[in-house]
């Protein structure tokens, strides 16, 4: 299971009803699917938790889409 | 050649006792005579010959006890000649009713899942085991709604709103359009200095402890009450009855359809993160169903935020019993005057509605400019 | 039509008195005196004293007498006052009515219907307040039914003659005074009927118990709790099949019966469920009750007693684990 | 009375004795079980009364009913596999030695509590009378139902709504083991009916003459007035209450005594009926009840699986 997969079943347990072969990764994640602010909070804090990795404050407005979550996390964490 | 056999002389009766022969071999007995005594459970009853003859063979001991039917003694007719017949041994005693040898008790069965049937039925029916489910039934018993389907399920499952939520929600909004007549307020209020606190105060914060816009909102907004108390209550039985304690309800609305509107129980007293870390909770267990009723019926007032996507203002319609709902529309960038200068400034309009039976629009105006006065010093909050 | 269940009663038994000649109306106070509850007002008048027959008190032998005239090719409506006093014409209904036709390898029938007032709740203590539906729809050979509406009160009686068998109808006095806009018309005796949809939990009665029932679901519905309420209508059969497809449905069931808990038709139900709905079910059968005493005077203690709309709201929510 | 009358009446006498007489035999022998209540030595009510009611009369009686049953018509075979619960018996096995039954006769029961059937004749005679049959209900009771509600209940209705009914109480002295002198102030079973206006009157049930002209005037009576009327028989029987009534309660020398006053032997000795009148009648109920206990014993039984029946309507 790819970083990228596993970052889409992270979204899929906070989001059950996401059909996850329909995400783009490319594409933000708040175009394609109704998540309010609480719910993308909810997938920051579980990444972080997953991958032990420091989201920053100032980074999450560019942490968009599985992919730009997938590259931050994987240059990012701490292993 | 004719029998005498044990009568039966009752419906209960199985067995009876020969107590006394009042003939002997030889004697000529008619139809009708009394030939014996026998004895049953309820009383000695006279034996009865139901034909005429001579006594061939007394075939019973005297205190004999013989099963109904027991032939007891023989008569052959007049012409006749006699049977030497072997006095019959008086019939075996029935054979003992063997008593059941008490088995070992099963042993007691594995420790069980308390679970409602329903709950294992569905279970069984998503292939998911019960183990480790935390029931949220009585005692913890596993009740139908904690058995969730496993994740992530192939298809998604089909928008529609349970009947029974539309109905109830239906149901209430009618109600309150009904009795409650409402006035409404907007104000804008700039957000820059409260934006600018989180976004400083989230950054000595972890991911997991970040703070959202929305938590600062509900805090204004209760500690803002304090001053308001004709906003904070129920209206029952045709009379206002102020609430002590400040029970904010946010309303969430559902992927599944349908909007549900779990409450913050003692707001103005839960510092922001609390209140941040409770909403949290509350949208997720929201969304998987496992809300505590007393969550969804103790609020005091409601709360509804359209969200970072949604419209610029929203004019929300209250909650019975509730008397007031304050709503807060997108966050967004509009021209704002400083000083002599026109600059971009992050704005949210903050409404409100409220029960004109209660309160007018001056106090609802104050309560506006005291929540844009509290945003305007987040760090107080 | 706007009438009351009293008039929808009275108009039930001119119609059948018109329809049939055979037809002839026995009870204690029903010609002269109109019915205690005036439900056969006017009868007399319009139909004469040997089709409405004033009976001495005499309730055994007046029924054993409405027994013997439907034997004998008559079609007799006989009205118990109230089912207080049907305890003295009991052996004539169990081992007369209900049982002849059996008794006689099916040679003798016994086209009858009774007509009994039931329940309480207008302070008429202990002796004037009993509800025993259930010793009745315990009898195999009778029918029991129990209009809980103005149309079935309407509507029942007319079927209730066609029937060659006893048939016992229940009429809850706390009912005759309720109003309703029908249209005059026969309806069946069995099945159940659904008076109010819901998903969330089924509420199960009868008679005078629908009217709390159904408050009990508008005060739930006001708490995101939809409860359907079905009427039983008919005591005996029970239309158990409607029961288990709204359980299956809801997987919760409450059910509200007047008479003492102990013994009653809401255990009989239960039992039912319980054998035929087990894997539906996501929460122990609640039953609200009349309270095992004999029925209070004063009224707030007779209120006690009674099932109220409170402890109907109390049970489903509980079965809801709310 | 023609010779044809009288040994009419003997034969009917002779014919329920003897077939009362087999059914005790068959008790014994556990051929019939449950409760069995004999007429012995009461047979001259039975065969003073039901020959004056016609067949569009009915008739209600008690649980000692055999004979009742017998001389109304009902076939002894099909009473025999009644007893034997078999489903040709007159009431299709379902009812038994109490409960006998037959829609074509207007023998509305065998009922066995006491005083039951009480109300549910004078149900008959109303639908008589409302429908102008002018057909009379007769119903059978012993002196015990007069200590019931429902005996009072009854004979007031009977005369508040002249109802054509005619009650015979077959007063045998004994309500199972209870004296008539202890159970009732007023032993005189027929004056408790002028407390309710019937007429009423009381005759030797042990003289089938007397009874039958009695009943005869009774029924003519009833049928033309419609009008209630009471008629107590003193009679007694020759044995148990039923099968397993040990008869503590009464002495031998009182049963003897009666024996004196048996119907038949009376009747014989009065009508001077010859030995060879009798050999035939006697030669005539043993064939009948031979045949009858030949079918029962042949009867099928019922099929369980139609236990359900004859409870509705099918």
């Amino acid at each position: 299971m790819t970083l990228s997969d596993q970052v889409l079943a992270t979204l899929c347990k906070i989001a059950p009803d996401v059909d996850p072969a329909s995400v783009d990764r490319a594409r933000p994640l708040v175009d394609q699917l109704d998540l309010d602010s609480i719910d993308y909070q909810t997938f920051l804090a579980a990444l972080g938790t997953e991958h032990t990795v420091a989201i920053r404050e100032v980074d999450i407005p560019k942490l968009r889409s599985i992919d730009d979550l997938t590259q931050y996390i994987e240059s990012h964490r701490v292993s | 050649m004719r029998e005498i056999r044990m009568p039966s002389l009752g419906a209960d009766m199985d067995a009876g006792t020969l107590l006394e022969w009042k003939v002997a071999v030889g004697d000529k007995v008619a139809r009708g005579d009394i030939v014996g005594l026998v004895e049953t459970e309820k009383a000695t009853m006279e034996l009865e010959s139901f034909a005429d003859g001579i006594v061939d063979a007394l075939l019973v001991e005297l205190g004999a006890k013989v099963p109904v039917g027991t032939v007891l003694a023989r008569l052959r007719d007049a012409g006749e000649a006699a049977i030497e017949a072997p006095v019959i041994a008086p019939a075996p005693p029935p054979p003992p009713i063997p008593v059941p040898v008490p088995r070992a008790p099963a042993p007691p069965p594995p420790a069980l899942v308390r679970s409602s049937p329903a709950a294992r039925k569905r279970a069984r029916e998503l292939g998911v085991s019960l183990t480790g489910v935390a029931g949220t039934g009585p005692h913890g018993a596993i009740v139908l709604r904690d058995v969730v389907p496993p994740a992530p399920r192939a298809a998604p499952p089909p928008v529609r709103t349970p009947t029974s939520m539309r109905q109830a929600i239906a149901l209430a909004m009618s109600r309150s359009k009904r009795e409650i007549p409402h006035f409404y307020l907007a104000h804008t209020i700039s957000m820059k200095h409260a934006l600018a606190w989180l976004t400083e105060a989230n950054s000595t914060r972890t991911i997991q402890h970040r703070i959202l816009p929305g938590a600062l909102l509900l805090r204004a907004v209760a500690v803002a009450l304090r001053d308001f108390p004709e906003l904070n209550g129920f209206y029952i039985d045709d009379e206002f009855r102020p609430s002590e304690e400040v029970h904010l309800a946010t309303a969430i609305s559902l992927r599944t359809g349908g909007l549900i509107a779990p409450a913050i129980l003692d707001a103005d007293e839960k510092p922001i993160d609390q209140l941040m870390a409770e909403l949290q909770d509350l949208v997720v267990r929201a969304r998987g169903g496992h809300l505590k009723s007393s969550e969804l019926t103790t609020a005091t007032i409601t709360v509804t935020s359209l969200g970072d996507r949604g419209c610029e203002t929203v004019f929300p319609v209250i909650a019975p019993p509730q008397v007031a709902i304050v709503g807060f529309g997108a966050v967004l960038e509009r021209p704002w005057v400083e000083g002599a200068a026109v600059v971009p400034h992050p704005t949210v309009v903050a409404t409100l509605a409220a029960d004109h039976r209660v309160c007018d629009g001056h106090r609802g105006g104050l309560f506006l400019a005291t929540l844009d006065h509290l945003l305007q010093e987040p760090a107080k909050l | 039509m706007k009438m009351s269940y009293r008039d929808a009663v009275r108009e039930g038994l001119r119609e059948a008195l018109i329809a049939d000649p055979g037809v002839l109306l026995i009870g204690i106070d029903i010609g002269k005196y109109g019915g205690t509850y005036a439900v056969t007002r006017g009868l007399l008048d319009e139909f004469g004293p040997e089709r409405i027959r004033d009976a001495p008190l005499s309730e055994s032998a007046f029924v054993g007498a409405g027994i013997g005239a439907a034997i004998n090719g008559l079609r007799p409506i006989v009205e118990i006052m109230t089912v207080n006093f049907s305890l003295l014409a009991l052996d004539q209904i169990v081992n007369s009515a209900a049982t002849l036709r059996h008794m006689s390898g099916g040679q003798i029938e016994v086209p009858l219907v009774i007509r009994m007032a039931t329940g309480a709740g207008r302070q008429l203590a202990a002796q004037h307040s009993h509800s025993f539906e259930n010793w009745f729809a315990h009898v195999p050979g009778l029918r029991v039914v129990a209009p809980a509406t103005v149309a079935d009160a309407r509507g029942m009686l007319a079927t209730a003659l066609r029937e060659r068998d006893p048939v016992i109808i229940f009429e809850h006095v706390q009912l005759y005074g309720i109003e309703d806009d029908i249209e005059p018309a026969p309806v069946a005796l069995d099945g159940a009927a659904i008076r109010r949809a819901g998903n969330d939990a089924t509420i199960i009665t009868y008679g005078g118990s629908l009217p709390r029932a159904l408050a009990a679901a508008d005060t739930l519905a006001a708490e995101n709790i939809a409860a359907e309420v079905i009427d039983l209508r008919s005591l005996r059969p029970l239309d158990v099949d409607t029961l288990v497809a709204s359980v299956t449905r809801t997987h919760r069931a409450v059910i509200v019966d007047e008479g003492w808990r102990t013994g009653s038709l809401a255990g009989e139900i239960a039992a039912q469920l319980g054998e035929r709905a087990f894997w539906e079910l996501d929460a122990p059968i609640g039953r609200v009750c009349t309270a095992e005493v004999p029925i209070p005077y004063a009224k707030h203690l007779e209120l006690a007693a009674l099932p109220s709309v409170e402890a109907i709201v109390a049970a489903v929510k509980e079965a809801c684990h709310a | 009375m023609t010779r044809e009358q009288i040994l009419a009446m003997l034969r009917s006498m002779v014919r329920v004795r003897r077939f009362e007489e087999r059914c005790a035999e068959d008790y014994v022998a556990a051929k019939i079980r449950g409760f069995l209540h004999l007429y012995i030595g009461q047979e001259a009510v039975a065969a003073g009364v039901i020959p004056a009611l016609g067949p569009a009369d009915s008739i209600v009686a008690s649980y000692r009913e055999h004979g009742h049953a017998l001389l109304r018509g009902i076939p002894a075979a099909a009473i025999m596999a009644e007893m034997y619960g078999k489903a040709s018996g007159c009431s299709g096995g379902r009812g038994g030695s109490m409960h006998l039954f037959s829609r074509e006769h207007r023998f509305f029961g065998g009922h066995a509590i006491v005083g039951g059937g009480l109300p549910v004749a004078i149900g008959i005679a109303l639908a008589d009378k409302l429908r102008g049959t002018r057909a009379v209900t007769c119903v059978f009771f012993g002196e015990g139902a007069a200590a019931e509600g429902e005996f009072h209940e009854t004979l007031n209705i009977a005369s508040l709504w002249r109802l054509p009914v005619l009650f015979v109480c077959e007063n045998n002295a004994y309500a199972m083991g209870t004296a008539l002198v202890r159970s009732e102030a007023e032993p005189a079973i027929h004056k408790k009916a002028a407390a309710h206006r019937i007429g009423s009157e009381s005759v030797d049930g042990m003289d089938v003459v007397a009874v039958s002209e009695a009943a005869t005037q009774a029924v003519e009576r009833v049928r033309e007035t419609g009008a209630p009327w009471f008629l107590e028989c003193m009679t007694y029987r020759f044995r148990a209450h039923s099968m397993f009534d040990p008869e503590l309660y009464r002495d031998k020398a009182e049963v003897e005594a009666w024996r004196a006053h048996d119907p038949i032997t009376t009747f014989i000795k009065r009508m001077t009926v010859t030995a060879d009148e009798l050999a035939v009648i006697e030669r005539e109920a043993a064939a009948e009840i031979t045949q009858a206990c030949a079918f029962a014993d042949a009867a099928p039984l019922e099929p369980v699986e139609d236990l359900l029946r004859h409870v509705r309507a099918p």
